[in-house]
């Protein structure tokens, strides 16, 4: 589908947010609390946050939750009962405010989830998913989407992209997905013509600050190097990149139960974790931290551009804002192509 | 296909064998027709067994899929769920997703000599191949077990390591480490590597198939170099910890490779490219 | 800071110290931990208000314990975490040199573990003013209310250990929640597992949190839950005169009194 | 509707609650049937994780007992824990988690009778409370869509 262009104006915005509301959907919008911006379910236009480069987590926990029930059990009479999770019910949800890069990252867990057995959960709740994201007018000094291939104002996993034009507070609409044109049907007054909006002046600048082709060749003979102990000296192994990563798709798989009934959930997990590749025998494949931090690059960088074609990162910089001892990945990556072999 | 990849056949434990400290055999079969009907595996796959309430737990088929109808595992008690599964009784109903991994290329091995060493609790996975090309025996020419363990109590699968003595088409050496022996013990005693040395057959046309804890590994690897055994002719599983089965909790790979789905089963050649991260 | 950068020089340069763990600039002017292995390494070294994380965290961390014998700045939090950390046996005279650096930024070139003791027993454990405040708010709710406060806080815990992973009296190996037989904590986040971890952590830390704060300075999500630690300190007051870390003699819950005065139990 | 029968889980010490318990069988004194004991060999031995686990798994209250103090089989196994339970209950009381629901006694081997009468004034107090509603809704809440800010 080739991308319509439209216009928003300022006091649109809401409207349109309401039309969504009305017509049932379950819309995420950022909302701040704490200092902390994240996507919540949000009725009212007037509590999401409009202030923020970046919130804290990505929106991958509407497609893929942090604890995602696969099975039902009940032990009875008969021995034992199991039901798999109805995935129909899912409801038909709306993200509201989510940056290109999340949108993009939207991909790359796909990628994952399908690269082999597909995973209907998953795609039952990407089905149901319509993204609606704002381009970038600012980036921090974490951001560096443009070094992986992508840009403030990156099309690519949404369904409708709106760029802020200018003080004014109007807006352009791309519309580049069936879904987006759904979105546009729900109240297609909105939508005016495009007067012409030159999309580009709007957007903010970031130059790339390394190519992540070069990365990539140069991590196929990194394995050994001295530079992942060096890196990883002051990482404390917490999940938090992982956990606000908008492409990490680690998880474990846990029963849980209360009596005589349970499940069986999947849940986060994170390759930074001492004890993930750990053996029953005790022997443990990635013993120290520096093993598992080369584990967590070469996987994003090097194996799943391998072999599943994609990248797994956006470049939206969550894992440095969110690490407490600043591994900053932008750094850590310009390190590793200027590293000499 | 299933809709839900992370839904189990319900499986009945037909049968339940002991066969060392530990460490038992489960006979499991579908409880659903069309489930058994369906499912086919080959040598070298791998399942994942749950108990439900406790959780999952990865070990290889150790039936031969020549064997239709019921598959069998062998497991050693050792973690959370390993121990609720030696709680199991007889007609009680578990879990289990598969097959996965890639395969042994018996295919490949026709006409060729084979050599089975296995140590301890990796004779399970083994098995599964031996049945395998036992059932398809004209299909191979000769065909040496070679069989260590700690202790004589601690060999598994007793009664089939009684058959395969018996069998005039099998040469099956057996050894217990020193000191592991029993009064009546009539086999070798020594450790694998050493055994393998002595009583290797000749690595002209011969396929080696090596699974045992990493350390028999380790020292068993040189000896077949060192008999004349080429790195593509030497085939072993890894064994990394699991949770999906399917490449995607992103647990099991060394390096760029999966073990569940590359793998389990590599030859020493593929093995030698991969990091040491396993 | 050129006094800090001197000494440190000297201390790697005599080889008394082969790795000083100190705070640099990082991203966005914030500040986070360095590692000088070499003299020239010094010259990264910073110290101001903004370095707040509990640089203690690293002298239990195996690849760091490996370079030898450690040199460390210390801030007041960090000097107590390491008292705490002596009196663990997480580690000893012969493992590490302390710099401490007062609240007036003025260094102290501490000979042994004796002495940092004693510097930090000048200080009460007290906690601040703002959290007090907090803390009586919460007093001041029903239990349903204090319920309902929790829940709402602890939802967004998606249990990435970040509070225990930025904690220095954090140590196991292998902690509670990592054992499943019998399962502690459940794995997954939702409410009743976070709440579980959240109230462990807190009992674990009794009688040895020294109240640094770097499990809430470490939280993405900036949950509140150091009030649960801030609220075990002021207890230990209330009911046992209050604690501080010590080199030797008994740990707050691994003795008691026969005395000790409670009026719930009948 | 029949009346609520709250669920009481008791964690109690070997040597004398749950002798003490014996007793007030043995002595024929008729008590309230709704406490499920478990018995450890000291209330030093009782985690506190226990006492979460026992509403984890549904019981509207919790009784925990042990020796007198100066009685402990172990001399000190019931000091260490009353040090302990003070900072718990506070903990607990912080956390919004509602200690009316957690008795604690020391009950001898000899007080058979008290036994009895711990257990009866906390069913009749749970009754009261009614069952522990609270803690259950925040169980199997599986795959819920992130919550409204």
């Amino acid at each position: 589908m080739n991308i319509e262009k439209r216009f928003i104006r300022k006091d649109s915005l809401k409207k349109l947010f309401d039309a969504l509301v009305a017509k049932n959907k379950v819309v995420y919008a950022p909302v701040t609390r704490n200092g902390k911006t994240s996507f919540r379910i949000v009725n009212d236009f007037s509590l999401i946050s409009g202030d923020y480069i970046q919130t804290t987590q990505s929106s991958k926990e509407v497609t893929f939750p942090r604890t995602e029930k696969i099975l039902d059990f009940e032990k009875n009479k008969d021995g034992i009962g199991v039901k798999p999770v109805d995935i129909q019910p899912v409801h038909e949800s709306v993200i509201w405010g989510i940056r290109p890069c999340d949108a993009v990252g939207k991909g790359e867990l796909g990628a994952i989830f399908n690269w082999d057995s597909k995973d209907e959960i998953f795609n039952a709740r990407v089905a149901k998913t319509t993204l609606i994201s704002f381009s970038c007018s600012r980036a921090d000094e974490y951001c560096f989407c443009t070094s992986v291939g992508g840009n403030p104002g990156n099309t690519e996993g949404s369904d409708i992209l709106l760029t802020l034009a200018g003080e004014g507070g109007d807006y352009l609409a791309e519309i580049i997905t069936e879904k987006g044109g759904a979105v546009m049907a729900a109240a297609p007054e909105l939508f005016e013509k495009d007067p012409g909006i030159e999309k580009d002046k709007y957007l903010a600048s970031l130059p790339a600050r390394f190519s992540h082709t070069e990365i990539r060749n140069k991590l196929d003979k990194f394995f050994e190097s001295e530079e992942w102990a060096r890196q990883s000296l002051r990482c404390i192994g917490c999940g938090a990149c992982a956990y606000v990563c908008p492409t990490c798709a680690c998880f474990d798989i846990q029963d849980e139960s209360h009596g005589k009934s349970g499940s069986r959930v999947r849940c986060w997990d994170s390759c930074g974790f001492s004890l993930f590749t750990l053996h029953t025998s005790g022997h443990n494949p990635r013993e120290v931290q520096s093993q598992r931090w080369r584990q967590r690059i070469m996987h994003k960088f090097s194996y799943m551009p391998e072999r599943l074609s994609v990248y797994g990162c956006t470049g939206c910089g969550r894992c440095s804002r969110g690490c407490p001892v600043d591994m900053n990945l932008l750094e850590h990556l310009i390190s590793i192509q200027e590293v000499t072999v | 296909m299933r809709e839900n990849i992370y839904l189990p056949y319900q499986m009945k434990i037909e049968r339940v064998t002991y066969e060392a400290p530990g460490v038992k055999t489960f006979m499991l079969k579908f409880i659903n027709e069309e489930d058994r009907e369906k499912f086919e595996f080959k040598a070298g796959q791998f399942g994942e067994y749950s108990v439900y309430g406790v959780g999952e737990s990865t070990f290889c088929i150790a039936s031969s899929p020549t064997r239709k109808g019921y598959i069998e595992c062998t497991f050693r008690q050792t973690g959370r769920v390993t121990n609720a599964l030696s709680n199991c009784e007889e007609g009680s109903i578990i879990g289990f997703r598969g097959p996965y991994g890639n395969v042994f290329p018996i295919e490949e091995w026709k006409g060729k000599n084979l050599l089975f060493i296995a140590g301890g609790i990796a004779l399970p996975p083994m098995r599964c191949v031996i049945w395998n090309c036992l059932d398809l025996r004209e299909n191979f020419r000769d065909v040496t077990i070679i069989y260590g363990a700690r202790s004589v109590k601690d060999l598994v699968y007793k009664h089939e390591l009684k058959d395969w003595e018996l069998r005039k088409d099998v040469k099956l050496i057996t050894t217990v480490d020193p000191g592991g022996e029993s009064p009546d013990w009539r086999g070798e005693i020594g450790f694998v590597p050493t055994i393998v040395e002595k009583t290797a057959p000749s690595a002209k046309d011969t396929i080696a198939i090596v699974c045992g804890p990493p350390v028999m590994i380790k020292f068993t690897f040189p000896v077949l170099a060192k008999l004349g055994f080429s790195d593509d002719n030497i085939y072993t599983t890894l064994e990394n910890r699991m949770k999906c089965g399917f490449g995607k909790c992103g647990r099991c790979n060394v390096g760029k490779v999966y073990v569940c789905k590359d793998g389990p089963v590599f030859t020493l050649a593929q093995l030698k490219d991969l990091p040491d991260e396993y | 800071m050129d006094e800090l950068k001197n000494k440190v020089r000297e201390l790697l340069g005599s080889g008394t110290v082969k790795v000083f763990i100190g705070y640099t600039t990082g991203t966005a002017g914030t500040k986070r931990a360095l590692f000088a292995e070499k003299p020239e390494d010094a010259e990264g070294l910073v110290f101001d208000s903004s370095c707040i994380q509990n640089l203690a965290v690293y002298v239990t961390k195996q690849e760091v314990k490996e370079k030898g014998m450690m040199g460390i700045s210390a801030t007041l939090p960090v000097m107590r975490s390491l008292v705490q950390l002596a009196r663990e046996n997480q580690v000893s005279d012969s493992g590490i040199k302390v710099i401490g650096i007062t609240p007036e930024s003025r260094l102290i070139d501490f000979g042994n573990l004796s002495e940092v003791e004693k510097y930090i027993h000048q200080f009460q454990l007290e906690i601040d003013q703002k959290n007090r405040d907090m803390l009586e708010k919460l007093d001041k709710m029903t239990v349903s209310e204090r319920w309902q406060f929790w829940l709402k806080e602890l939802e967004p815990c998606f249990k990435c250990y970040a509070c225990r992973a930025a904690c220095p009296m954090c140590y196991c190996h292998r902690c509670t929640v990592e054992y499943n037989q019998p399962q502690w904590i459940p794995v997954p986040s939702h409410a009743s597992g976070n709440l579980q971890w959240h109230i462990m952590r807190a009992v674990h830390l009794v009688g040895r949190c020294i109240d640094c704060d770097a499990c809430a300075n470490a939280c993405p999500l900036a949950i509140p839950f150091n009030l649960l630690n801030k609220r075990m300190i002021e207890d230990a007051r209330k009911h046992f005169g209050g604690y501080q870390p010590v080199l030797s003699g008994d740990h707050l819950m691994s003795t008691f009194k026969p005395d000790d005065k409670e009026n719930f139990i009948r | 509707m029949a009346e609520f029968e709250p669920k009481i889980v008791a964690f109690v010490c070997n040597w004398c609650t749950y002798a003490g318990a014996d007793l007030t069988g043995t002595s024929r004194i008729k008590y309230a049937s709704n406490v499920r004991i478990i018995r450890f060999p000291c209330t030093g031995r009782i985690d506190y994780m226990l006492l979460i686990k026992a509403f984890d798994e549904g019981a509207d209250g919790i009784i925990v007992s042990g020796c007198h103090p100066n009685d402990c089989h172990y001399t000190s196994g019931n000091f260490h824990a009353r040090r302990r339970w003070i900072m718990f209950r506070d903990l607990c009381n912080l956390m919004g988690i509602d200690m009316q629901r957690i008795k604690f006694s020391w009950v001898s081997a000899a007080e058979g009778a008290k036994w009895a009468e711990v257990v009866n004034s906390t069913v009749t107090d749970i009754r009261a409370l009614g069952p522990y509603e609270e803690y259950r809704r925040i169980l199997n809440h599986h795959s819920k869509e992130v919550t409204n800010g």
